[in-house]
């Protein structure tokens, strides 16, 4: 078995797992965490695809690597942001939680623009 | 179209385009305090002008005008193109988004000489945010360009979510952006899948190249699906409702009128630009009848919901569901493609402007009213009656009676499932334009009785004629005229699909 | 089996087994160890895959940033009750069966790839020449690809913004909170002390053979805004205001420089972020010095998060 | 008149139009409002030259806009556009007792489409006037917040509603049907007989032209509505607003082709409608609820005429039911004035009861009535077997049901919305006289004059009227034992299945639960991946 396969199987796995994780895990945090294990296995798939474009001379396809550090990026802003919700949502609520509520509807007394 | 595709004259208006919005960005941060208000609405003219300059461009030439970005053309390099639905969006987005911004300036104006202020930084830096990713997404000719601004216009619409810095709209906005996440990895996995296939990223060079593997059709599922949990299309929708509903109004219109567009542009892209060469019978079945759930699920809510911006955010998963229809209507190559083709398209220019108007129209009344129950609005539309003509108009739009764009669509989209013999879209079309009346009425029916209603502060007349513009926008869409629709159909690749069948 | 299949099927293994107890551990700090853990691991099958540039950022932002960020948001966040029961054991059931399929068909997409397999790499090759650059990534990224790039680059500064913008009105310009304890570990103190003017003079050095060899902007400054950090941590500095306009300078002159540079381009080049012949390299290293710059900034102030003090204090 | 007919053609929409626009502008708004009642008059003027000088069209590519006026619009067009103008100018001209701004809106709205469904040539204009002569018509009344007109109102809009979704998917076939893509209503009709979908198409046409039309079972709207309606909305809707259904049916029937099987089915709705609008209306005791129901009753008369023409391939039928129904355009107009006439005076006076008498018995083809020339001109398409006499019994039970609304008039004060302005009251006997003898002056369009005066054709028209009167006597002495059947009879299913099926809220409601949950929205999209993988077709 090539690296190239093995690391398939592996990026394939990741996904597998951090999709479990990310519809069965309550907490929000957790959500995170498996997206971006999620988000491993998909710069995996893109690792592959680069390792199988090698030629006489050059070992990869530098393309799919460059967009693989464009997506690290992305995705850790992603986290970033998601973060700096969840915190701001403990402080505001107390709790962090996905589920809607009757609470996450507009009414009186909220200020509107 | 091949890879020594050049330049096109006129093409340099792509990247300006892009270009304008993101330079905003970066000044509005140095500039700080008032200056991101100036620079967002500063630059809306131009932006306008650059969008009809390609319009005039697409018109001029008659086929997609093409930019190659920094030199190297595809597949080693990134091409940007515009067609007739680009040169279209280009300018919805180019006329939707200065509006919100006006009708903003009275909750997110920063006075002068006061130091700056987090909600109007953060809002008129994310509106041109918005302006930036759209047009790439209605443009660029990359699906690895097009997944980073996805991500741009995810980043940007979330905080707007929020902007008002209450509890609840935190909740909103953090389930809006971990399930958008969910959605762009999906997009970025078929994208990898896609390039580990046919070596590009090009649409028009995977267009020729895609033949039916694997890897295809897992990218193409993955995409999808992906999309579809950005656009919210039914059972997909848990994060519209309560990010659309709790938003400010005018993030509110662009995020409905929009934003969700984005996402669904990006799947009519992938099916009908990308993968034309992949029959899709079953493919179009599915969408079709999530579509159709949608309709019925999203107006049946609508017509239960207490309150107005819930109502309007309930008919936004309702009307989601009809573009979809665009899939089995306008696919293939049939005497009657174009009309579903050209009803889907005028589904989401009319839903845009409707949608906009409404939701611009329910945040005036809250600020009227100091509330937006619906069993409370009784005799309101005396007081505020350029108000609830705005929402009367949208909501014309909305059950799809003449004239108004919402009528042009339903009625090609009604055509062409008559004609295809899919009866089953016509009953959802008809059932929905039934709800959609139930759910308009419930909103002016009490309004426009004579009972008394105090108001607490006078409607601002600025806010309400720019509601009443975009109302009107919806409604003389229904006088498109023949040529309007023939420059829609200006680069759609049917003619390829011709040739293969 | 040669040695390099065993050793690579391990740490597939492990590496799945890392990222399993990480979904499956019950308590969250536990969880980012992991992760953190996971990352660097990561970063070993990214060598394994002839690709160093991927690794170096795998390690500094997988492992490292991304770890603090989580590390923190996690200390912070502990303290709040459960929020939602678990879900019943169909609903697991359900989700195993659907995310198993799912991993299956791509990996049954990823296997029956086509042969041979497309690649650019002999495009990238031939026009290597033209960037000036020895680095094909890296050509990929400031030329090639250049778009991507500095859309990503406005991305970076719209999460600051987001980030940002989810602060009280109050403190709206005043700095966020310490990353820090009031009282940081003796050990930390001393290790950023010794480590930081090291770390300098290595992010800067991986931003500088970036051009030829594997590194690049992005890495670099990743190293950077690492020593930032770490000395943040110690307590040795503290975040800064937001409302400052050095900082905001520095957030954007990376993505400013590039588009500005870009924008002269149809005039010296014939299009939007070309760069004129011959003077394609020493523009690429004007433009990535900015980046790390702005690099550097950026990732500090997003795992530092919102303002929490008012501007005053 | 050639190059004039166009002219006028494109002004009797754009007169009404200008008087709209103006409204908004505050300036013009008093001005537009007062004199509004003048807006129908290039409608007038275009029917008269076309009465005149033959048909004519008009095509305005860029709006998407085909006009033709022929014979049986013409007609239509000039006796509507005289109501509108006599009703309007009563209503409007004393600034006191003139319909508040947004119902005058309304007002003028739903003329425009009133005057446009007889005018309109292809499907999209016809459905945009249809739309406009239905559906503002709910702000012509329903302002008004008592229970009563609430729910009139409610179920206005949901049969007007319904009914445009039937013609809208109808007219969608019709559209798919003409081979050439042609959208003119001529051409999608002549194309009908050969059509695939031209018995889902037939059926949903006359539902929804039924449903305006009142033909039972969707009959129940009126009743409720034009008893909650003002007097002067009231003359204006039933008179000229029904109408659209009329020409709709006129207009979409393919009338030259013999279709067996569905003629004779119009037909047998049409008289089921002529009867039990007549039997229903006896038990109501509000005279406007009478009027509302005589309105179904001779809507039946005319669909069962149109089904006859339908059953016999009968291409002359047009112009003769639409005189039928122009008559009761002016009669059923100047009734609902006659209610408030009387409501306003309570009087007794002889002369003004006898001309109440006429008027009422013109709708059963009294003699020497406007009435018996409709008669006259409907005759030749009932024949002379079962269904001539189902015609003439149905002229009998008319006379039955107007002779009771004229025994209820003096109790017409009692009734709400009864009220009518003084300038109405006042010039109440020339609206009656002229009602009554307008028609002769229409009928040299459609038939001989001198032939429908014949002794034997007075005769013919007379005995119905007797008849109606013995059992008119006959119902009197058991006037305290007929049932009450609530206005709007049927309208209580209805609205009984409309409660039931609010019942599926719940159901909504929990769907609304499970996919709000992210578990089962996650779910949810791994399924939809998997089934879209399962969809596309793979290795070929």
């Amino acid at each position: 078995m090539s690296p190239s396969i093995i690391a398939g199987f592996v990026g394939a796995g990741l996904v597998g797992i951090g999709l479990y994780a990310l519809i069965v895990n309550p907490e929000p945090l957790r959500k995170l965490l498996a997206f971006n294990v999620i988000g491993n296995g998909v710069f995996l798939v893109f690792g592959i695809v680069s390792r199988r474009g090698a030629i006489a001379g050059f070992p990869f396809d530098p393309v799919p690597q460059a967009m693989v550090i464009t997506g690290i990026v992305v995705a850790f802003a992603a986290s970033a942001l998601a973060v700096a919700l969840m915190l701001r949502l403990a402080e505001e609520a107390g709790r962090v939680t996905l589920e809607a509520d009757k609470s996450t509807k507009p009414d009186e007394g909220a200020r509107s623009p | 179209m091949t890879s020594a595709e050049a330049t096109a004259p006129g093409g340099a208006l792509l990247m300006l385009a892009i270009l304008l919005p993101a330079v905003g960005i970066l000044a509005s941060l140095a500039l700080g305090g008032r200056n991101a208000e100036r620079i967002a609405l500063g630059s809306a003219p131009l932006s306008l002008a650059i969008s009809l300059a390609v319009v005039a461009e697409v018109w001029r030439a008659g086929r997609p005008i093409v930019y190659v970005v920094a030199g190297f053309a595809p597949p080693l390099g990134i091409a940007l193109r515009a067609d007739g639905i680009s040169a279209v969006m280009l300018v919805t987005s180019a006329l939707i988004l200065p509006a919100a911004g006006l009708f903003a300036r009275a909750g997110f104006a920063t006075p002068p000489g006061a130091p700056e202020q987090r909600g109007a930084l953060a809002f008129w830096i994310m509106l041109q945010a918005i302006s930036a990713a759209l047009a790439i997404i209605f443009v660029s000719g990359d699906l690895f360009n097009l997944y980073v601004a996805l991500e741009l216009l995810t980043f940007a619409a979330v905080p707007l979510v929020c902007v008002e810095g209450r509890a609840e709209t935190f909740a909103a906005a953090l389930r809006y952006l971990l399930f958008a996440l969910f959605g762009s990895i999906f997009y970025l996995l078929g994208a990898a899948l896609l390039y580990g296939a046919f070596g590009t990223l090009d649409i028009a060079l995977l267009a020729e190249r895609v033949r039916p593997l694997p890897a295809v059709t897992a990218a193409a599922a993955l995409m999808t699906a992906g999309l579809l949990a950005k656009t919210a299309l039914f059972p997909l929708h848990l994060w519209l409702p309560p990010a659309h509903a709790n938003a400010p109004a005018p993030a509110s219109a662009v995020l409905s009128g929009l934003v969700v567009k984005g996402s669904f542009f990006l799947v009519v892209r992938l099916w009908f630009y990308v993968l034309p060469a992949l029959p899709a019978i079953g493919f179009d079945a599915i969408l079709g009848a999530l579509g159709s759930a949608a309709v019925v699920f999203g107006s049946a809510l609508a017509l239960m919901q207490p309150r107005l911006k819930l109502l309007i955010a309930y008919s936004t998963v309702a009307q989601i569901g009809y573009l979809f229809l665009i899939f089995p209507l306008g696919s293939g190559v049939h005497g009657w493609t174009a009309d579903g083709w050209n009803g889907g398209l005028m589904q989401v220019l009319a839903h845009a402007f409707a949608k906009a108007a409404m939701f611009l129209a329910a945040g005036l009344l809250y600020e009227a009213l100091g509330h937006d129950r619906i069993a409370k609005f009784s005799g309101a539309a005396r007081a505020m009656p350029t108000t609830f003509l705005t929402l009367g108009l949208g909501g014309l739009s909305l059950m799809g009676l003449p004239p108004s764009g919402g009528f042009a669509a339903k009625w090609l989209l009604l055509r062409a499932s008559v004609a295809s013999g899919q009866w089953l879209w016509a009953l959802v079309l008809l059932v929905g334009g039934l709800l959609a009346a139930g759910y308009v009425y419930r909103i002016l029916a009490p309004a426009l009785s004579s009972d008394p209603v105090a108001l607490k502060a006078p409607p601002r007349r600025t806010g309400e004629a720019i509601a009443l513009t975009l109302a009107l926008v919806a409604v003389a869409l229904g006088f498109a005229p023949d040529s309007f629709f023939q420059f829609l159909d200006i680069g759609r690749p049917v003619l390829a699909t011709a040739g293969l069948q | 089996m040669t040695l390099f299949e065993a050793l690579d099927l391990g740490l597939a293994a492990i590496v799945l087994g890392v990222a399993a107890w990480t979904v499956a551990v019950r308590e969250v700090f536990s969880a980012v160890i992991g992760y953190v853990a996971y990352g660097l691991l990561l970063a070993i099958v990214w060598v394994r895959l002839y690709a160093p540039d991927v690794a170096l950022t795998e390690a500094a932002i997988g492992g490292g940033v991304t770890g603090v960020l989580l590390l923190t948001a996690s200390a912070r966040l502990s303290r709040l009750p459960a929020p939602d029961a678990a879900p019943s054991a169909g609903l697991k059931i359900a989700a195993a069966a659907l995310a198993f399929l799912v991993a299956g068909a791509l990996a049954a997409a990823v296997v029956y790839l086509p042969d041979p397999a497309p690649s650019l790499a002999a495009a990238a090759d031939e026009n290597l020449a033209a960037t000036g650059l020895g680095n094909a990534v890296t050509a990929v990224l400031i030329a090639y690809r250049s778009f991507d790039t500095m859309l990503e680059k406005v991305v970076l500064v719209l999460a600051v913004v987001g980030v940002w913008s989810v602060a009280p009105d109050r403190v709206w310009g005043g700095a966020p909170a310490a990353l820090g304890p009031a009282t940081p570990d003796a050990a930390l103190v001393f290790l950023a002390r010794m480590l930081a003017p090291i770390g300098l003079v290595i992010g800067v050095q991986i931003f500088w053979v970036g051009a030829d060899e594997p590194g690049g902007a992005f890495q670099g400054g990743a190293i950077l805004a690492a020593m930032w950090m770490i000395v943040m941590m110690a307590r040795l500095t503290e975040p800064p205001r937001i409302g400052s306009g050095w900082l905001r300078l520095g957030l954007i002159a990376g993505p400013a420089i590039f588009l500005l540079i870009g924008l002269a381009g149809p005039f010296m080049a014939g299009s939007f972020l070309a760069f004129p012949a011959g003077f394609a390299k020493p523009l690429i290293l004007f433009i990535e010095a900015f980046m790390v710059l702005s690099i550097a900034v950026t990732l500090p102030l997003l795992v530092a998060g919102s303002p929490s003090r008012e501007a005053g204090e | 008149m050639t190059a004039l007919g166009p002219i006028l053609l494109a002004a009797s929409l754009g007169a009404p139009t200008a008087f709209f626009v103006a409204c908004f502008f505050s300036r013009l708004r008093p001005a537009a409002l007062a004199l509004q009642w003048l807006a129908p008059i290039p409608a007038l003027l275009a029917a008269i030259a076309a009465l005149a000088s033959g048909p004519f069209d008009l095509e305005a590519p860029a709006l998407k806009l085909i006009l033709r006026l022929d014979l049986p619009a013409a007609l239509l067009l000039a006796v509507s556009a005289l109501l509108w103008i006599a009703v309007g100018a009563g209503a409007f001209l004393d600034r006191a007792e003139r319909p508040e701004p947004r119902a005058a809106l309304c007002w003028l709205l739903t003329m425009i489409g009133s005057l446009g469904v007889f005018v309109a040539d292809d499907l999209l204009s016809f459905y945009l006037v249809y739309a406009l002569v239905s559906i503002p018509a709910y702000g012509m009344f329903a302002f008004d917040p008592s229970p009563a007109t609430l729910r009139a109102g409610r179920v206005y809009m949901a049969f007007a509603i319904l009914g445009e979704a039937f013609l809208l998917f109808a007219f969608a076939m019709l559209a798919a049907g003409e081979p050439h893509g042609s959208l003119r209503i001529p051409d999608v009709v002549a194309a009908l007989p050969m059509s695939p979908w031209r018995d889902a198409a037939l059926a949903l046409l006359v539902a929804g032209f039924g449903a305006k039309m009142g033909l039972v079972p969707l009959n129940g709207w009126m009743p409720l509505s034009y008893a909650a309606t003002p007097i002067p909305a009231a003359a204006v809707l039933s008179g000229a607003g029904v109408k659209a259904g009329v020409i709709g049916l006129i207009r979409f029937l393919p009338l030259g082709t013999p279709l067996a099987g569905w003629g004779e089915g119009l037909a047998a709705v049409g008289f089921a409608t002529a009867f039990y609008g007549v039997v229903v209306g006896a038990t109501q005791p509000n005279p406007k609820a009478i009027l509302a129901y005589s309105s179904v009753s001779q809507m039946g008369v005319i669909a069962a005429a149109l089904g006859m023409a339908l059953a016999a391939g009968e291409a002359r039928a047009p112009p003769l039911v639409a005189f039928y129904a122009a008559n009761h355009v002016l009669v059923k107009g100047a009734l609902f004035l006659t209610v408030g006439a009387f409501a306003a005076r309570g009087t007794r006076a002889t002369a003004w009861t006898l001309l109440a008498v006429a008027l009422a018995l013109s709708l059963a083809g009294l003699p020497f009535t406007g009435g018996a020339l409709a008669k006259a001109a409907s005759k030749p398409l009932f024949g002379s077997g079962l269904a001539a006499s189902l015609a003439a019994a149905s002229s009998a039970m008319s006379a039955l049901l107007m002779l009771r609304f004229v025994s209820r008039l003096p109790h017409a004060g009692e009734y709400d919305a009864a009220a009518s302005p003084a300038r109405l009251v006042r010039a109440w006997p020339w609206t009656a006289v002229g009602a009554l003898l307008l028609p002769c002056l229409l009928f040299p369009f459609v038939g001989d004059l001198a032939d429908a005066l014949s002794l034997s054709k007075l005769w013919e028209g007379l005995w119905p009227v007797l008849a109606g009167g013995a059992l008119a006597l006959g119902l009197a002495r058991i006037a305290d034992r007929v049932p009450r059947i609530p206005p709007g009879d049927t309208i209580v299913v209805g609205e009984a299945a409309f409660d039931r099926l609010l019942g599926l809220s719940a159901l909504f409601e929990r769907i609304e639960a499970v996919f709000s949950r992210w578990p089962a929205a996650g779910l949810a999209l791994l399924a939809i991946v998997l089934a879209l993988v399962y969809a596309t077709p793979h290795v070929g």
